[in-house]
Order: structure tokens, then C-alpha cells, then sequence
């Protein structure tokens, strides 16, 4: 018995030794395969893209790889360097370098490397072949922004050929806003009750499209207050804003043939501070009485304390501004709202040019681009064709 | 009908008190809430969390003292969740007061016992650029290159002699975005650029205000988004970390209360009354 | 109650601003005017330090160096001496004489955000919300994911209707346009209650200052 | 000079850095660094002319003993308290790191100034509410009551309010239906506008069709 017990024993621990010495045993991981290096598409040079196959041992228990390590050389005998290390199951890696020459980084263009990949297990490695050379170019056209190019060609073609056609006299037709037919009888209102009308351009720079959106309906505002003689005030936020809003209402004085009318002190700059600015315009309002308020512009937290007082003071209130978050109070506490693109809109319904008309059109014809294309997308994916969505898909 | 009248004719000095009262008094309360942890925030939390350590993460902190309340906490659970998880932290700023605001929240995580064992490093496990004039041109410029966009951190050092920063050219080396917006230059100025120009990977932390707007961008072009003092304290619960946003969210509750108890009753008001004049 | 000076200054100006709500008073004058120039001082110093110096002076500094040790003209660096000299013209509307050369800068500013934008607003605006909404209506086997795929595209498809404006509002066109309607008001509604969210988080946050870091009547 | 120059840059500008978007090579992306580095500089001092137009209005009412005067001159002296310790005693570049005058006056003054004012505007959604928010017609209804379930499904008082319901039927379920389905839809609809809107506005832009940012002689 002691002797099969003491066989018994060494077998074990002959067993057990070498299940120790099992793990330190272990051959290397097979390499990774097929390695194709090449310049990376759509940039600008300083750039090679290395693929390959994963090796054997990818992703099993045993010679598990852990991570792929990228080597570079100028050439195929040459002192290859570690370029990266990319972790388990990738097989793509992107060499890329700086551009500038005395850069640590330099990656020159027009040169040729060659690269091998190293498949690393815990301890050992094993070594692709070595690629074919290759070498990093820049491109002159980024293939996957054609959709975007074509957008941009389509709707610059849209805009050039409205904005001709209007030019030549053709009538563009627009549907009227409410918040717009809404203007005359305003006026008519203010005139009635000898009071007179405030107008806001809200607090936006001079160059940005709602204020300048704005402008345009000023000048139509300013030419119907001329003809009835009624005051308007314009008091302004930015000291830009208020030198272009006295040019639009002294023009548009002079068009309705009353320049004896115009007062450049009603149209002034009160501050450049939000709430002080505010501060001022309550007062004007709960002071003069307008019988009419327009705020149209580019709003912020400002718009409900404005709305709120005017409607307090019972003014006639129209509103519109492309700051969306400041729509909901214009449409609870003012009578007529112009939501987002609709101030657009109505700034070219009122100022007949050729130019705002042209280009308007032609957002109405890219909105209906869009909208043709989710009718018809949202049909084709529900059938299971990917075609549509391709269609829009920007690569970068 | 008279009471209607007067009713609409309040002074605005007693809405105000009511106010007050609403949003002061759950303060003192210590009862502790059911809060429900809403899919979008989730979504950022898991973002975070997938990312292995050493990591590097942008912070863009694009607000100002006006909006801290909603923001802050944001702030704070997010680079105490980052720090947890040895993520390596780059923050800038769009807005000028964005990096001081980040260096309070920094200096109030690093008062948690557990972040200060770490013993984090400046300009190792994290930095500072400061702020940029130039809102969203800013971001544009850093997805060629970071170190001329911010030549220098906010104290001056050259941005290249950072060790954390030698790593990091351009978007290509972050692992992803978080931005803490208040307005614009924010959200959606990190979408249009770093995602739609530069492939990047971005999640944010929104006031209340902004935030619907970011939706139709979730979740191709965005992770998700917390939306104000609500979405920092989802953030909290989930972490597991309740903290100040937890804390208030008793006061805000009644006072959204109180917000729709006066617009019923403004409205009541107005149409008996209207309908007294019509009738009249 | 809090032993911090600077919590008691915090404090005045807190009920300073705050004095406004009873009534328009100088205290609340004197509070904002500080508030003003605060800022102004902020900004200035700001943007001086965090930008003109890194970006205009070091860099030039740098061209400066290059030319005399070097004796060679580094291009690259030189070229942010123009920026400077931009900003610098920018300063110009400020001589009304002279005004009009500020339009330069300001058109460098203008084009730059012409040229963004067009490009931007069309990809992630557009283009990515089109990719996006286009979606199958139909997920087998889940009702919700389904109503709301439709609802997406509808209210999508419906809103833009309203938005166009060549055609009146008449017949199904305007049928359209009326349920596009519906969905922006939800939008607004929505946008609406999140903004209320907003503002009450500020004032929580300042009451909490008043009554906890200031009084520490809480905890 | 006056009005071609600056429409002829704008033209190049914005037309160099549409191409550079198409063709990533040498020389555009050059320009386009160069143009987006200039972009910052002069939107710092676009800044810096605000602050000097500010300090100017206030000055003048000084000089010339305007109404409102000695708060005229508050705003100059408190533009100058942080100047000062921000340039000459916060350690320069560092000079808004914890510790510094600078960063003292930020903390104590300046944060409570700011975030008081901002404060005020919950006050103001209470008056507004109560006094002019009116579901005066139907779209105004449908608006108000959206924002209902919002404002309540966002906050636990919804979930106190609607827990003994399903939980696909309780508030913050609806809240969260809401903002990913009928909210996104229309806020696409209005942002593909707007997008359409801006981009036709940039295009007149750059083609020198759009003047009136230029302003008057």
C-alpha cells in the first residue's frame, strides 16, 4: 500500500510540476496574415492605413493574443519601429504623422514604408511578412462629402435661378402670414388711438439673419407709420444695429414721400446690458402706452418679461424670432407669433426683392427635396432597401 | 364676478412671495426622493463608464456663474466618475468663466477622500487649456491641431511641455467628448464640428432651456444629454452618488407646482371674466 | 451664520439684485452698475490674457526670434501680426472718421461664418436629420417602437409642411400643415416646461446660498 | 474702398473655406488655419471694442453730469477693481487660479451678481404665467398642456402623482414620450428650416448679395 501511495504521490506531483511549467511552455501565437498597407483615402498626405487578417490564435484560450503591434521601416531589411498598438480583434491601423518637417512626428508624403504586424501574447510574439511598400499622398477631392457637394451645388443652382427669374419680373408666389396681415390693421389701430407704435429689433448683432430679417420688415413698418403719421420708437440693444435701423426708417420716410416726418431721436440706443436694456424698454412701455409692439429679432430670456408686460399694458403684441427656446412665450402672452423660418419668410414676403424672394424659393424647393426624400426613404426602409439611406449618408 | 377682477389684478409682489415660499421652504426638508433615471441619461453614464482606463476625455465648459446652479453639479459628478474610472481629463472652455468653474469643481472633487488617495497629477491625469475667444471657429481649429489652437495652458505653461498633451494632436486622440453647455457657443456648435467634421464621440450636460433642442441629434450624432438641475441629479443616482442636485429636487418640484397652479388659475380668471364682458 | 466676509459681500448683493422685485430701488442700481463694470473688467482682462497674449504675442514673439537668430522670415508665425493688426482695425469704430476700416475685420468674421456655416448647417442641420428620420415604420413585434417611428416621420414630414410657403394652406396641403402645427406646439410646449425647469434651478440654488451658506439655518 | 473691400474679402473667406471642407490638400487647409486664427484674434477684440464702447457711454454721463451719473461711475470704478488686481496682482498668466485677488472678486462678487440676476427670472415666469400665458386659441392650449405633463414628469412630485398607474402610463414615462417622439419630430422640422434658412442667408453672403451688415457710409 505505501508503495502505490508514495507512486501515486510522485505522479501527482509530476503532474502537478508540470501544470506549473505548462503555462511557461506555451509556443507563440500564429501571425496575423495578409498584411496590405496604403495610403489613407480623403486627407491630406501624412498618412498610410495598415489592414490584415487577424492571426489563428485571436480571441482563443490558448496563445491568446492580446494586442497587435504596428512596425514601420524605409525598407524591407531595414530597422523596423513600433508605430502603435492596436488592442485584440482590430485589424486596421492608422499611421499617421504630423505634417510639419521639424515635428518629432514628421510623416513625409511621397516616400515609401513597409510595415509587418506583430501579434503580442502575454509573453511571446510572432511577426508578420513584410507589406509592400507604400506611401502617403494627399488628395485633392474628398469622395465622401459628394452628397454634401451636390447639396451645396443643388441649392446654389435653386437660389441663382429664383433670384434671375424674380429679377426678370416674374411674380413669386408666397403665402401670406398671419402674424404679417396682421400688420396693417396695427397701424390702422394705433393711428385711431393716437398712440404710437414700438418696435423691437431685439438683441441680436447687426450681420445675423434674423436682424437683419428684421430690418426688412422695419422698413415696411416705418413706410405704412410714415403714411398714417404715426410715431414709432425703435429703441436698440447694439450701437450697430441702431445706425442701420435709422438709415432703414429714414429711407423708408423718404419712400412714402414724408422725410419731414422722421425723428432720428425715436429710434436710439438704450444699453448693451440684457436686463438693463429690459429695464428700459418696461419703461417706455408702461410710460408711452404703444398701441402695437413688435418684437422681431433675435431674442433671449428677455422675450417673456417683455411679452408680459406689454400684455399687461394691453398692446396689440406681434412677435417672431428664430431663438426657439423663446417661442413658446411670444405665442402664450403675444397675439401673433412668427415662428422660426416664417421670420424669414415674412421679411421677403414684405421687401419684394429679388434676392430674398430668389433664395426663399429656394429653400422651398430643398424643403421639398427633404421632404420627397422621407416620404420615399421611410417607405424604402420599411421594405428593407438601404438605398435611400445611402443616399445621405456623409462619410468623414 | 368681482373676486376674478381683483384676482387678475394682483400685484405681482404677492406671485413673487409665493415663490419664494415654494422654493425655499422643501429646502429644509431631508426626505428622500424616488427619482427615475430617464433612457438619455443612461445613455451618457454608459459611455462613460465603457471607457477603459487611461482614456482620454475633452471637457468643454461652455458656461458661465448664471447657469452654475444647473451645470455644476454636472461638473462634479462627471469628473469624479472620470477620475474613478483613471480616465485622463483635457478641459477648455468656449466661455471665459468655463475653466474657472472647472478649477472650483476640481478643487471640490479633489476633496473626496477617495479622489485624493489617487493623487492626481496636473498636466499628467489632467489639464486645464483655459479659454479661447472665437466660439465655435475654436473647435474647427482644434480638429487640425490643439497645440496652436491653445498654445498655452490658463497659467501660461506652453500647452506642448505638458506630458499629457504630448500625446494629444487633434480630435483623432480623444477618446470622447463632454460638453457642459449653457447657449452658443455649446451642443450644437460640438456636433456640427467635432462629430460631423471630425468623427468625434460626444455626450453632454445641457441647461434645462437648450436641451429639447438637441434631441433630433440623439443618438446618431449624439450620445444623449442631461437636461438641467434634473439630469445632474439622474446622474448622481446612477453614480451612486447622490449629491447637491439630489438635494434640491423637492424645491423644484413644488415650485413647478406652484408654476402650473397659477397658469390654471390666471386662465380661469381671464375666461370668467372674459366671458362676463362678452355677455354684458 | 457664516464668519466668511466675502459670504456676507455675496450676500448684500445677493438682496441687492434681489430688492428689485419690491420695487426699482438704487440699491438694485448701485448693484447692477457694479455688476456692469464687473463684467466688463472680467472680459477685458480675460481676453487679454487668454488671448491676445498667447496668440498674438507669443507668436510674434517667436517670428521675432526666428528672424534675429536665425535670420530666416518664419512665415507661419508672422501671419498672426496680420491677425493682430485686424483686431487692432476692429478697435477703429471707435473714431467715427475713421470708422469704416472696422468693416475689413468684420468682413474676415463675416466670411469665415458664411463659410461654416453653409457647410455645417446643411450636414448636421439637414443632411444627418433627413439620414436619421429616415427609418422603417414597421418593428415587428413592438407596438411602441412602432408608434413612435410613425410619429417621428409624420410629425417630421407634417412640420415641414407648415414651414412651406409656397402654396396656401388649402385642402390636404393644409391638412398637413395643420397637424404640423400640432407637433410644433408640443415642441414649444415642451420647450416651454424645460425652461421653467431652468430658471426655478436658479433661484433654488441662490435661495440655498441665502438660508444655507449664508444664515446656515439649514443642516 | 469702403463697401467693395469688405465684400470681396467676405467673398474669399467664405468661398476658401467652403472648398477646404471638399479638397483636404495644401494650400486650402493652410488658409483655412490662417483665416479661423485671425477669426479669434479679432473676436477678442470685437469684444475688447465692446468693453470701450461701454466705458465710454459711462464716462460720457460723468463728464457731462447725466441723469443716472454716479452709477455711470460705479460701473468705471468696479471695471477698474477687477482690472487691476486681474493684471497687476494675480501672478499674470495665472491669474484666475484659486487664491488670486482676482479669482476673489470672481467667487464673492461676481457669481452672485450674475446668477441673483439670472435668479429674477424664475420670478418672472410666475408673473408671466399667471398674467399673460392665456390658451387664448388652440394651438396655445395644446402648448400649455404639453407643458403640463412635462414640467410634471420631469420632477418626483409626477412620479407621487401617477405611481399607482402602469408605469408605461405614468407621468415621467409620458414626459419621456413626449420629448423622444411628437418633441423631436417637430423641433426637426424646425431645425431643417432654420438649417435651409441659414444656409441660403450664408450663400447671399458670400455671393455679396447680402449688404447690411456693411452699414451705412
Amino acid at each position: 500500500m505505501k508503495k502505490i501511495k508514495s507512486i501515486l504521490f510522485s505522479f501527482f506531483l509530476l503532474l502537478f510540476l508540470f501544470n506549473l511549467s505548462f503555462p511557461q511552455e506555451s509556443s507563440d501565437p500564429r501571425p496575423p496574415t495578409e498584411i496590405k498597407a496604403f495610403d489613407t483615402p480623403n486627407d491630406n498626405g501624412h498618412a498610410i492605413t495598415v489592414i490584415w487578417k487577424l492571426s489563428a490564435d485571436d480571441g482563443k484560450v490558448k496563445n491568446n493574443v492580446v494586442a497587435y503591434e504596428i512596425l514601420r521601416s524605409d525598407s524591407p531589411e531595414g530597422e523596423f519601429e513600433i508605430r502603435g498598438m492596436v488592442p485584440v480583434g482590430e485589424n486596421l491601423f492608422e499611421d499617421k504623422g504630423a505634417k510639419e518637417k521639424k515635428d518629432k512626428n514628421y510623416f513625409p508624403s511621397h516616400k515609401n514604408f513597409y510595415y509587418k504586424v506583430r501579434a503580442k501574447a502575454d509573453k511571446t510574439f510572432s511577426e508578420s511578412e513584410v507589406s509592400k511598400p507604400a506611401f502617403a499622398y494627399g488628395q485633392w477631392y474628398h469622395t465622401g462629402k459628394t452628397t454634401v457637394l451636390a447639396g451645396v451645388i443643388v441649392f446654389s443652382v435653386f437660389a441663382l435661378a429664383f433670384i434671375n427669374l424674380a429679377k426678370k419680373g416674374k411674380e413669386l408666389y408666397i403665402r401670406p402670414l398671419a402674424g404679417i396681415e396682421a400688420v396693417d390693421e396695427a397701424i390702422g389701430r394705433a393711428t385711431e388711438m393716437g398712440k404710437p407704435i414700438l418696435y423691437i429689433l431685439g438683441l441680436g448683432s447687426a450681420e445675423m439673419i434674423a436682424t437683419i430679417a428684421s430690418f426688412t420688415i422695419l422698413s415696411r413698418v416705418a413706410k405704412k407709420t410714415a403714411e398714417y403719421q404715426t410715431p414709432i420708437l425703435v429703441p436698440c440693444y447694439d450701437a450697430v444695429v441702431m445706425a442701420v435701423a435709422q438709415e432703414t426708417v429714414r429711407a423708408a420716410y423718404l419712400e412714402a414721400g414724408r422725410p419731414d416726418f422722421y425723428k432720428e431721436e425715436n429710434i436710439f440706443f438704450v444699453t448693451s446690458m440684457q436686463f438693463a436694456y429690459v429695464a428700459g424698454v418696461n419703461g417706455i412701455m408702461l410710460r408711452e402706452k404703444p398701441a402695437t409692439n413688435f418684437y422681431l429679432g433675435k431674442f433671449y430670456a428677455e422675450s417673456l418679461i417683455l411679452a408680459e408686460t406689454g400684455s399687461v399694458a394691453g398692446s396689440i403684441q406681434i412677435s417672431g424670432t428664430d431663438e426657439i427656446a423663446q417661442i413658446p412665450f411670444f405665442i402664450a402672452a403675444t397675439d401673433y407669433t412668427l415662428i422660426g423660418e416664417e421670420l424669414y419668410a415674412a421679411s421677403a414676403y414684405l421687401g419684394k426683392e429679388p434676392v430674398l424672394l430668389g433664395t426663399l424659393k429656394a429653400q422651398d424647393w430643398g424643403k421639398a427635396v427633404v421632404i420627397i426624400s422621407l416620404i420615399l426613404g421611410a417607405l424604402a426602409a420599411s421594405f428593407g432597401f438601404q438605398f435611400f439611406l445611402n443616399l445621405f449618408r456623409v462619410q468623414l | 364676478m368681482k373676486f376674478f377682477d381683483r384676482l387678475l389684478a394682483i400685484d405681482r409682489r404677492i406671485i413673487f412671495l409665493f415663490v419664494i415660499i415654494a422654493v425655499t421652504l422643501p429646502l429644509f426638508s431631508k426626505a428622500t426622493l424616488h427619482i427615475e433615471v430617464s433612457p438619455m441619461v443612461k445613455a451618457v453614464y454608459d459611455a462613460v463608464d465603457n471607457l477603459p482606463p487611461g482614456s482620454k476625455v475633452l471637457v468643454s465648459f461652455d458656461y458661465d456663474p448664471a447657469s452654475a446652479p444647473e451645470l455644476q453639479p454636472m461638473a462634479l459628478s462627471f469628473f469624479r466618475h472620470c477620475f474613478s474610472k483613471d480616465l485622463k481629463v483635457v478641459i477648455i472652455g468656449l466661455w471665459p468663466q468655463g475653466p474657472v468653474q472647472a478649477n472650483i469643481a476640481l478643487e471640490d472633487v479633489f476633496r473626496d477622500p477617495e479622489i485624493k488617495a489617487k493623487n492626481l497629477k496636473y498636466g499628467v491625469d489632467y489639464v486645464n487649456l483655459g479659454y479661447m475667444a472665437g466660439n465655435e471657429v475654436v473647435i474647427q481649429s482644434m480638429g487640425s491641431n490643439i497645440h496652436t489652437t491653445f498654445p498655452a495652458d490658463y497659467t501660461g505653461n506652453r500647452t506642448s511641455e505638458l506630458p499629457l498633451m504630448k500625446g494629444i494632436k487633434n480630435f483623432d486622440n480623444i477618446d470622447f467628448i463632454y460638453n457642459l453647455s449653457a447657449g452658443y457657443p455649446g451642443t450644437m456648435e460640438w456636433v456640427q464640428f467635432a462629430v460631423d467634421r471630425f468623427q468625434a464621440k460626444l455626450g453632454a450636460g445641457n441647461t434645462a432651456v437648450q436641451a429639447p433642442g438637441m434631441y433630433p441629434y440623439i443618438p446618431e450624432q449624439l450620445v444623449g444629454v442631461l437636461g438641467g438641475m434634473k439630469g445632474g441629479a439622474e446622474y448622481e443616482i446612477i453614480a451612486k452618488r447622490p449629491a447637491r442636485a439630489v438635494s434640491y429636487m423637492l424645491s423644484q418640484g413644488v415650485s413647478h407646482a406652484v408654476i402650473i397652479f397659477f397658469i390654471i388659475i390666471g386662465n380661469l380668471a381671464f375666461f370668467v371674466t372674459r366671458g362676463k364682458k362678452k355677455t354684458s | 451664520m457664516s464668519t466668511s466676509i466675502g459670504v456676507w459681500i455675496a450676500a448684500f448683493l445677493t438682496l441687492g439684485i434681489m430688492s428689485f422685485l419690491y420695487k426699482d430701488n438704487p440699491i438694485y442700481k448701485f448693484c447692477e452698475a457694479v455688476f456692469v463694470g464687473v463684467s466688463a473688467g472680467y472680459w477685458f482682462v480675460v481676453e487679454f490674457f487668454n488671448v491676445f497674449l498667447p496668440k498674438v504675442y507669443d507668436n510674434v514673439g517667436i517670428a521675432v526670434n526666428v528672424l534675429l537668430v536665425q535670420g530666416r522670415v518664419d512665415w507661419f508665425h508672422w501671419s498672426y501680426l496680420l491677425g493682430g493688426i485686424l483686431g487692432v482695425l476692429m478697435l477703429l469704430r471707435l473714431v467715427p472718421k475713421i470708422g469704416w476700416i472696422s468693416r475689413w475685420p468684420l468682413a474676415v468674421v463675416v466670411g469665415t461664418t458664411a463659410g461654416l456655416w453653409l457647410i455645417n448647417y446643411l450636414v448636421s442641420n439637414a443632411m444627418r436629420q433627413i439620414q436619421s428620420t429616415i427609418i422603417p415604420l414597421y418593428v415587428a413585434g413592438d407596438l411602441n417602437a412602432t408608434i413612435g417611428s410613425i410619429i417621428l416621420v409624420v410629425g417630421t414630414f407634417c412640420g415641414l409642411i407648415y414651414f412651406f410657403f409656397s402654396k396656401e394652406h388649402k385642402g390636404a396641403f393644409g391638412g398637413a400643415a395643420k397637424i404640423g402645427i400640432w407637433f410644433i406646439m408640443i415642441t414649444f410646449g415642451a420647450s416651454f416646461g424645460y425652461t421653467v425647469m431652468s430658471r426655478m434651478s436658479l433661484l433654488i440654488a441662490r435661495m440655498d446660498f441665502l438660508v444655507g451658506t449664508w444664515l446656515g439655518l439649514i443642516r | 474702398m469702403r463697401r467693395e473691400v469688405p465684400l470681396i474679402i467676405t467673398g474669399i473667406v467664405g468661398i476658401t473655406l467652403i472648398i477646404s471642407y471638399f479638397i483636404p490638400h495644401t494650400p486650402f487647409n493652410l488658409l483655412q488655419d490662417l483665416f479661423t486664427d485671425w477669426y479669434q484674434i479679432v473676436a477678442a477684440f470685437a469684444i475688447i471694442l465692446g468693453i470701450l464702447n461701454l466705458l465710454r457711454i459711462s464716462l460720457d454721463k460723468v463728464y457731462k453730469k447725466k441723469k443716472g451719473w454716479f452709477f455711470g461711475l460705479v460701473v468705471v470704478l468696479s471695471f477698474f477693481f477687477i482690472v487691476i488686481p486681474g493684471f497687476f496682482f494675480s501672478g499674470g498668466r495665472g491669474f484666475q487660479n484659486p487664491g488670486t485677488p482676482f479669482f476673489w472678486i470672481y467667487f464673492y462678487i461676481y457669481i452672485p451678481l450674475m446668477s441673483t440676476m439670472f435668479a429674477l427670472l424664475a420670478f418672472f415666469v410666475a408673473s408671466a404665467s399667471y398674467r399673460a400665458f392665456r390658451a387664448r386659441n388652440k394651438e396655445a392650449t395644446m402648448l400649455l398642456l404639453a407643458a403640463f405633463f412635462v414640467m410634471l414628469g420631469r420632477v418626483p412630485i409626477g412620479y407621487y402623482l401617477s405611481s399607482w398607474l402602469p408605469e408605461s402610463y405614468q407621468l415621467a414615462t409620458v414626459a419621456d414620450w413626449i420629448m423622444n417622439f411628437p418633441q423631436t419630430a417637430g423641433q426637426r422640422a424646425i431645425m431643417i428650416g432654420i438649417a435651409l434658412g441659414i444656409v441660403s442667408s450664408s450663400l447671399r453672403v458670400i455671393l455679396g448679395l447680402e449688404r447690411a451688415y456693411i452699414g451705412g457710409e
